[in-house]
């Protein structure tokens, strides 16, 4: 088969399925729904996965604008190839808006990465809302969504240009907007939507106008273009030469705003501080969706975005990449501190997943084009992308048997689920094992890569904090993995007259299809081969130090959680009566306790999580509020100027006049 | 005389044609043949529109502009298109109007598509003026009808006090525009052609206060804010498709011909000041309009009154395309125009065939739409997100083409003000599809059937607001046509 | 010959006490009234100018018949639609047309 | 065109007296609710019935109709006057004006505007 006539069924097929769905729902039953749009998506995933699959390890070729043959790979360097490209719209002689297929090593890995998580929630959603049973009628909307958001997906990652990427990501926005609030007779569920689509349009807003400067410029909005030759073009455009930043607007050098916009969109997006307010809430939507959206696709689309520019930012603007991995760091560790206080499963898990893409955008925020080494966090926030999308969505598909099962999303609800649900717990398992960073599952390496990364680049404060986190996610995680599994048990299950069980096989297949991936991510084609900055294979360097490091804080953090959290015990509040006495009488090991006590329990948890999560939710919360209050306000207090009294309609008019005269004569 | 010049006003002459047959055949129609009338108005309507498309799109195409009695009466490509935009618009009006005609306006079926005939004729001739009389007769023939229009349900309280409104202060206003215009009689050389006026204005602060009446009188029929008042009441009580009529043609007209106004008679290319002064008049007017119409869109309840202020802010919008004064500007606009056209109308469609099933027109009565009439709330909710200008709707491009071209003129700070008003004009249109789509309600409206004309209205609508942006060529080709001009 | 300029000054002064009376009226046929004043503050505007600034042409005098028509044709709709507020109301002051509004 | 000046004062002066007036109408009058405020004749004797009904509605409908073709023919001066000049085109013009004219007059009629019902 020939990719060029392959790539558009890609596209087409998923947004087929969604006008079809659309317009059939109330005709066909739920389930009847569902199983089309999962058989569609089926058939999707396998044409992504023959053209990643030709991509990588096949060899054809297309034939570019020009006519000259392209392949896939010439030698050992992957070439980037657009596959298709149709002309859309004209707007200026040398500015046209293209639609297309691009096919490049960080794009085809994505096509498999959203494939995969895109079938398996189409399956497990089929579990899932099925069982919920109260929702046959809505399932058809569902699935319709679920294949509006794939396609508008697939179109972000394959897009040849930032203009048709920007469209696409409005279009994700919408169809997570549609997905958050699918449970609309939740007031909870129908305030998050909002709160999710006018946060991220409003960093949408930056990435319009860092779009409208940078194409302004270039008079171009392709990614060849801007990317080529070391982004010459972006060069010459804005006058950057090594002595000067170029053209200067209120004294900031212009591609520095335009660059730096860009990235503001991408961190709404990917829900960086203070941009990360909507991700948390975004959680009332259904849980498979999160798995999709809000852990493994959605959510990453502005690390992607960064990954896309990235020769653009390094070559013209290394200040912005600067500040990405400041930004990143922060969020990283303040996403994380607050993870610790959450006692909501799904609230864990999206702190969690602001943490994990902060990662991403530090190993980008660090790299550079150079040498091995300083382009090493380039593939190390991709595989981390990949990595951190299977463990993750694996983690939301086993919080979401697990809140099939107990109906409540409290940590105080669960414990003990070990014995009821084995093939959950395993997952669940292997997930946190990955998240941790321990060898031999996915995320050892991804962590690993971009802890090297950030220390060899001289990054030191920040791979302190790196680190930190990392340790702090161990914790996290097996925090709740003890608590949900182990800890005492409910009283109410073994009365319960339906016991927490492990679910059909639509909803277990798919959590062992991702431990199977997390699993053996070791014995996949390593990513130095492919996907690198400068796409063609790169020796990976492996700095034992920061291995052991890494593995020494992550076993630290599971132990801390062990010690606390296995059992139900009363240590943490004993602890503080019984503490000075203990303190003094086993030194070494109450020691730990005390700081540990003190430190984390006390001022972490009672300091610096609340004030957090106050100065979260009063401050940044609360400007938002402000915003909408005022202008609500406003709106209520200036309703007295339309009093439908005709003369003083005439009075406005003519003071108007009088006004506008006056201030144009003086 | 040259009688040739009779030929540039093609679209004039068979739509003054199209109105006198049907005066004459409404005179001499018996009481049986009654119903044929609609029909028949439709029927020659769209012939009109057809015909005018043809010659628009067909091949005689204008080089440049041509005039015609000495410079009174102005046309060219872009001229004429902007009055087969209005012709396509007023067929929709009527098609979403005819179910209407049938059951509520038995007895003044004729006078309705007369008076609406007369009015679009104003238009015209507001349009392709070239002097400031022609203007003002244009504004006047498409304003009285209008306030008649609005009157026509006589029957309800509302409409009358509407049209009393209306009526007052368009007068009001039209006196001081004419006022303004006196003094720019006397003070720009004793002519009150566009091309003569430009050559002495020079933006003395006498002419400028002169001007400043001119552009009161204007854009209250624009309905900019500070003299916007009217439109929210008018808007309410006029019946709902003379509504739709107001808000998308008469709006439309006026902006176009306020655009080639104010560069045609207030901008004299050898003293800067004089489009400086307006520009920055403007400015303020734009900022205030769309922030204005954005607030007090956030509570409105009645949905006709919603969109009224929601047409505020988007008159603002479209003011943008003002500012640059180049042919990308005027390009923009009159895109701007088309598909804000559409976008409305097909609200407005939705509104009048659910008024007329179910008498229903307030925000809550809309609560579970979905449930009961999933097409309509859907085509709603796309013009809703068209409206707002999401992505990838046409209504997205628009806001695109009038923002860059706004750009284009330095002006990012403005530009900068719209796109965050955007914003807040992104929360009240969700708010309808939050109606339909989230809130469910005890006693929503009844399942119905539309008619068929409501039907091929609506659909041309949404065929138009989705598809619009996706067909370059349209915007290449207004692009095209503006130049020169 | 009396100058130009008292011809704007009474023009002027008509021009705001039509403002005036538009504002403060309390009937509807009272408001009418006052933009018929302000439009013979636009009538002797232009006549004035005509017969002392630009006296050769007629542009000025022709400008105001066709006001005069059109303020008539104005006027004629607006006494029909007052009336049926009226009507319709009972009353044709302008707090009977009230109702619609914020 | 300082000749001018002497209209910009009095146009301020014309202002400040509309305004002026209205907001000191607004500081000073005493605000009362009392109905008898919006009567025509305040302290007088009340007004029974309402003087508009003594005229038939026909008579305005009559009376409209009378002023929109008496001030349309006012249009016909100025061809009257130059009547010579313009020739048989400007007949024509004028006739066509009247005959847009009449067929709105045969409109009024037909729909019974004039009968004295």
């Amino acid at each position: 088969m020939e990719i060029t006539s392959i790539a558009p069924w890609i596209l087409l097929l998923p947004f087929l399925m969604f006008i079809f769905l659309g317009l059939t729902a109330h005709k066909f039953s739920g389930q009847t729904s569902a199983k089309i749009g999962t058989t569609a998506f089926g058939i999707v995933a396998i044409l992504c996965y023959y053209v990643a699959g030709r991509y990588f390890f096949g060899n054809f070729s297309v034939l570019d604008a020009n006519g000259f043959e392209v392949f896939n790979k010439t030698g050992e360097i992957y070439n980037q190839i657009t596959v298709f490209n149709w002309t859309w719209m004209q707007m200026t002689e040398n500015l046209t808006i293209h639609i297309g297929f691009y096919l490049d090593p960080i794009s085809a890995m994505m096509l498999v990465v959203i494939a995969t998580v895109s079938l398996m929630v189409h399956i497990y959603s089929y579990g899932y809302m099925f069982e919920h049973g109260h929702f046959d009628e809505g399932m058809s909307r569902y699935y319709a969504v679920l294949s509006l958001f794939s396609f508008a997906m697939l179109g972000l990652v394959l897009a040849t240009n930032i203009f048709q990427m920007y469209i696409f990501w409005e279009l994700v926005g919408v169809s997570s907007f549609l997905l958050i609030g699918y449970y609309f007779f939740k007031p909870a569920a129908v305030s998050a939507c909002k709160k999710a689509f006018i946060v991220t349009r409003f960093a949408d807003m930056f990435f319009l106008i860092g779009i409208l400067i940078l194409s302004y410029h270039t008079q171009t909005f392709d990614f060849d273009q801007l990317n080529a030759d070391n982004a010459k073009h972006v060069l010459d455009s804005f006058s950057i030469t090594d002595g000067s930043r170029g053209i200067t607007f209120l004294g900031f050098p212009l591609i520095t705003i335009a660059t730096f916009c860009i990235f503001l969109g991408g961190a709404g997006k990917s829900a960086m501080f203070p941009f990360h307010i909507w991700l948390p809430d975004a959680m009332e939507g259904p849980t498979p969706s999160s798995a999709l959206i809000h852990a493994a696709t959605m959510v990453v689309a502005g690390v992607f975005l960064v990954a896309r520019l990235f020769p653009v930012y390094s070559f013209a603007a290394p200040e912005v990449l600067n500040a990405i991995c400041y930004i990143g760091a922060f969020t990283a560790l303040f996403a994380a501190i607050i993870a610790v206080a959450q006692t909501d499963i799904k609230r864990v898990l999206a702190f969690s997943t602001i943490s994990q893409i902060a990662y991403m955008m530090v190993a980008l925020g660090v790299a550079r084009f150079g040498n091995h080494e300083s382009e090493l966090g380039f593939t190390a926030s991709m595989m981390h992308l990949f990595t951190h999308a299977m463990f993750k969505a694996m983690l939301f598909l086993c919080c979401g048997c697990i809140i099939h099962c107990v109906e409540s999303n409290e940590m105080s609800k669960m414990g003990g689920l070990k014995k009821y649900m084995p093939i959950t717990y395993w997952c669940f398992l292997i997930g946190c094992l990955a998240i941790a960073g321990i060898p031999i599952f996915s995320g050892f390496y991804s962590k690993g890569e971009i802890l090297t990364a950030c220390l060899e680049n001289g990054y030191t404060a920040i791979y302190v904090v790196m680190t930190l986190t990392a340790g702090l996610t161990a914790f996290y995680m097996f925090r709740l993995f003890f608590h949900i599994f182990h800890y005492e048990e409910n009283p109410e299950y073994a009365t319960s007259h339906h016991k927490p069980h492990d679910q059909g096989w639509q909803m277990t297949l798919p959590l062992i299809v991702f431990a199977v991936l997390t699993v053996g991510f070791v014995f996949l084609p390593g990513f130095n081969n492919a996907i690198t900055a400068t796409r063609t294979y790169m020796e990976m360097p492996t700095n034992w130090t920061v291995e052991g490091i890494s593995i020494a804080v992550a076993l630290l953090g599971i132990a801390i959680a062990f010690f606390l959290y296995y059992k139900k015990n009363e240590k943490p509040a004993n602890i503080m009566a019984k503490c000075p006495a203990l303190c003094e009488f086993v030194y070494n090991r109450m020691k730990i306790d005390e700081i540990w006590y003190g430190i984390t329990r006390s001022f972490i948890f009672g300091v610096i999580c609340k004030s957090i999560a106050w100065f979260d939710h009063n401050c940044i919360d609360g400007f938002m509020n402000l915003c909408a209050w005022i202008t609500q306000k406003v709106s209520l207090e200036t309703k007295d100027a339309q009093s439908g009294n005709v003369q003083q309609y005439v009075w406005v008019f003519i003071m108007g006049v009088v006004t506008i005269a006056f201030l144009a004569l003086y | 005389m040259d009688y040739s010049q009779f030929l540039l006003m093609k679209p004039e002459i068979s739509l003054a044609l199209t109105l006198i047959v049907l005066l004459i055949a409404d005179l001499f129609m018996g009481e049986k043949s009654k119903q044929y009338f609609q029909p028949l108005a439709l029927v020659l309507f769209a012939a009109h529109t057809a015909i005018n498309f043809c010659d628009c799109c067909g091949g005689s195409c204008m080089a440049g502009q041509s005039e015609a009695f000495s410079g009174m009466y102005i046309t060219s490509n872009i001229h004429v298109f902007v009055k087969n935009m209005l012709n396509v618009g007023t067929l929709l009006v009527f098609l979403f109007s005819f179910e209407w005609n049938k059951k509520e306006n038995k007895e003044h079926i004729a006078e309705f598509y007369l008076l609406m005939m007369a009015t679009l004729f104003g238009m015209y001739l507001m349009i392709s003026c070239g002097d400031f009389l022609l203007f003002y007769i244009g504004l006047e023939t498409a304003s009285i009808p209008m306030a008649t229009l609005v009157a026509l349900n006589k029957k309800r309280n509302e409409s009358a006090e509407a049209a009393a409104k209306y009526i007052l202060t368009a007068g009001f206003s039209s006196s001081v525009m004419l006022f303004g215009i006196s003094l720019i009689y006397g003070s720009c050389g004793g002519s009150l052609y566009f091309c003569d006026v430009v050559k002495n204005f020079t933006a003395e602060p006498f002419q400028i206060l002169a001007m400043i009446f001119f552009m009161a009188g204007v854009a209250f029929k624009i309905s900019l804010v500070p003299f916007h008042l009217w439109t929210a009441d008018t808007y309410q009580g006029a019946p709902t498709s003379v509504t739709a009529y107001l808000s998308v043609m008469s709006k439309g007209a006026a902006a176009f011909a306020f655009m080639v106004i104010m560069w045609k008679a207030f901008s004299n290319i050898d003293v800067k000041s004089t489009f400086v002064s307006w520009t920055n008049i403007l400015w303020w007017i734009i900022v205030i309009t769309i922030t204005v119409g954005n607030i007090f869109a956030i509570r409105q309840k009645n949905l006709k009154r919603f969109l009224a202020f929601s047409s505020i802010s988007q008159a603002g919008y479209i003011m943008l395309g003002l500012m640059s004064g180049t042919a990308e500007g005027m390009g923009s606009m009159v895109y701007y125009i088309l598909v804000y056209l559409f976008t409305n109308l097909g609200a407005f469609g939705i509104i009048s065939n659910i008024e007329d099933k179910s008498g229903k027109v307030g925000m809550d009565d809309y609560n579970g739409l979905y449930e009961t009439n999933p097409k309509m709330a859907v085509v709603m909710m796309l013009a809703m997100f068209s409206l707002a200008g999401i992505p990838p709707f046409a209504g997205f491009w628009s806001k695109f083409f009038i923002f860059a071209s706004a750009a284009q003129a330095g002006e990012y700070l403005l530009v900068f003000l719209a796109l965050a008003n955007t914003i807040i004009s992104l929360y009240y249109y969700l708010l309808v599809v939050k109606a339909m789509f989230i809130n469910k309600s005890d006693t929503p409206i009844a399942t119905f059937k539309s008619d068929k004309m409501s039907l091929i209205g609506i659909t041309v609508c949404t065929v138009g607001f989705l598809f619009l942006g996706f067909i370059s060529q349209i915007y290449e080709q207004i692009i095209a046509w503006s130049f020169g001009i | 010959m009396i100058p130009v300029q008292f011809y704007l000054v009474i023009s002027t002064l008509l021009f705001f006490i039509g403002v005036f009376g538009f504002i403060s009226r309390k009937n509807l046929i009272g408001l009418l009234m006052s933009i018929e004043l302000i439009l013979n503050a636009v009538n002797i505007n232009f006549v004035a100018f005509n017969r002392y600034l630009f006296p050769n042409q007629i542009e000025g005098y022709i400008y105001s018949l066709f006001i005069i028509v059109v303020a008539a044709a104005e006027t004629a709709v607006a006494i029909a639609i007052i009336m049926n507020v009226y009507r319709r109301m009972g009353n044709e002051t302008v707090k009977s047309i009230k109702e619609l509004k914020n | 065109m300082s000749s001018y000046e002497i209209f910009v004062i009095v146009f301020i002066m014309a202002l400040v007296m509309v305004l002026g007036g209205s907001v000191i109408g607004l500081l000073l009058s005493p605000k009362s609710k009392n109905n008898q405020k919006g009567e025509q004749y305040e302290s007088g004797i009340p007004t029974r019935g309402t003087s508009w009904m003594q005229f038939k509605v026909g008579y305005y409908l009559i009376a409209i109709l009378f002023l929109m073709f008496d001030v349309e023919a006012v249009l016909l001066f100025p061809w009257a006057v130059i009547m010579k000049g313009m020739g048989v085109e400007g007949l024509y013009a004028v006739s066509f004006f009247l005959v847009v004219l009449i067929l709105g007059l045969a409109y009024a009629w037909r729909k019974g505007a004039l009968e004295w019902k």
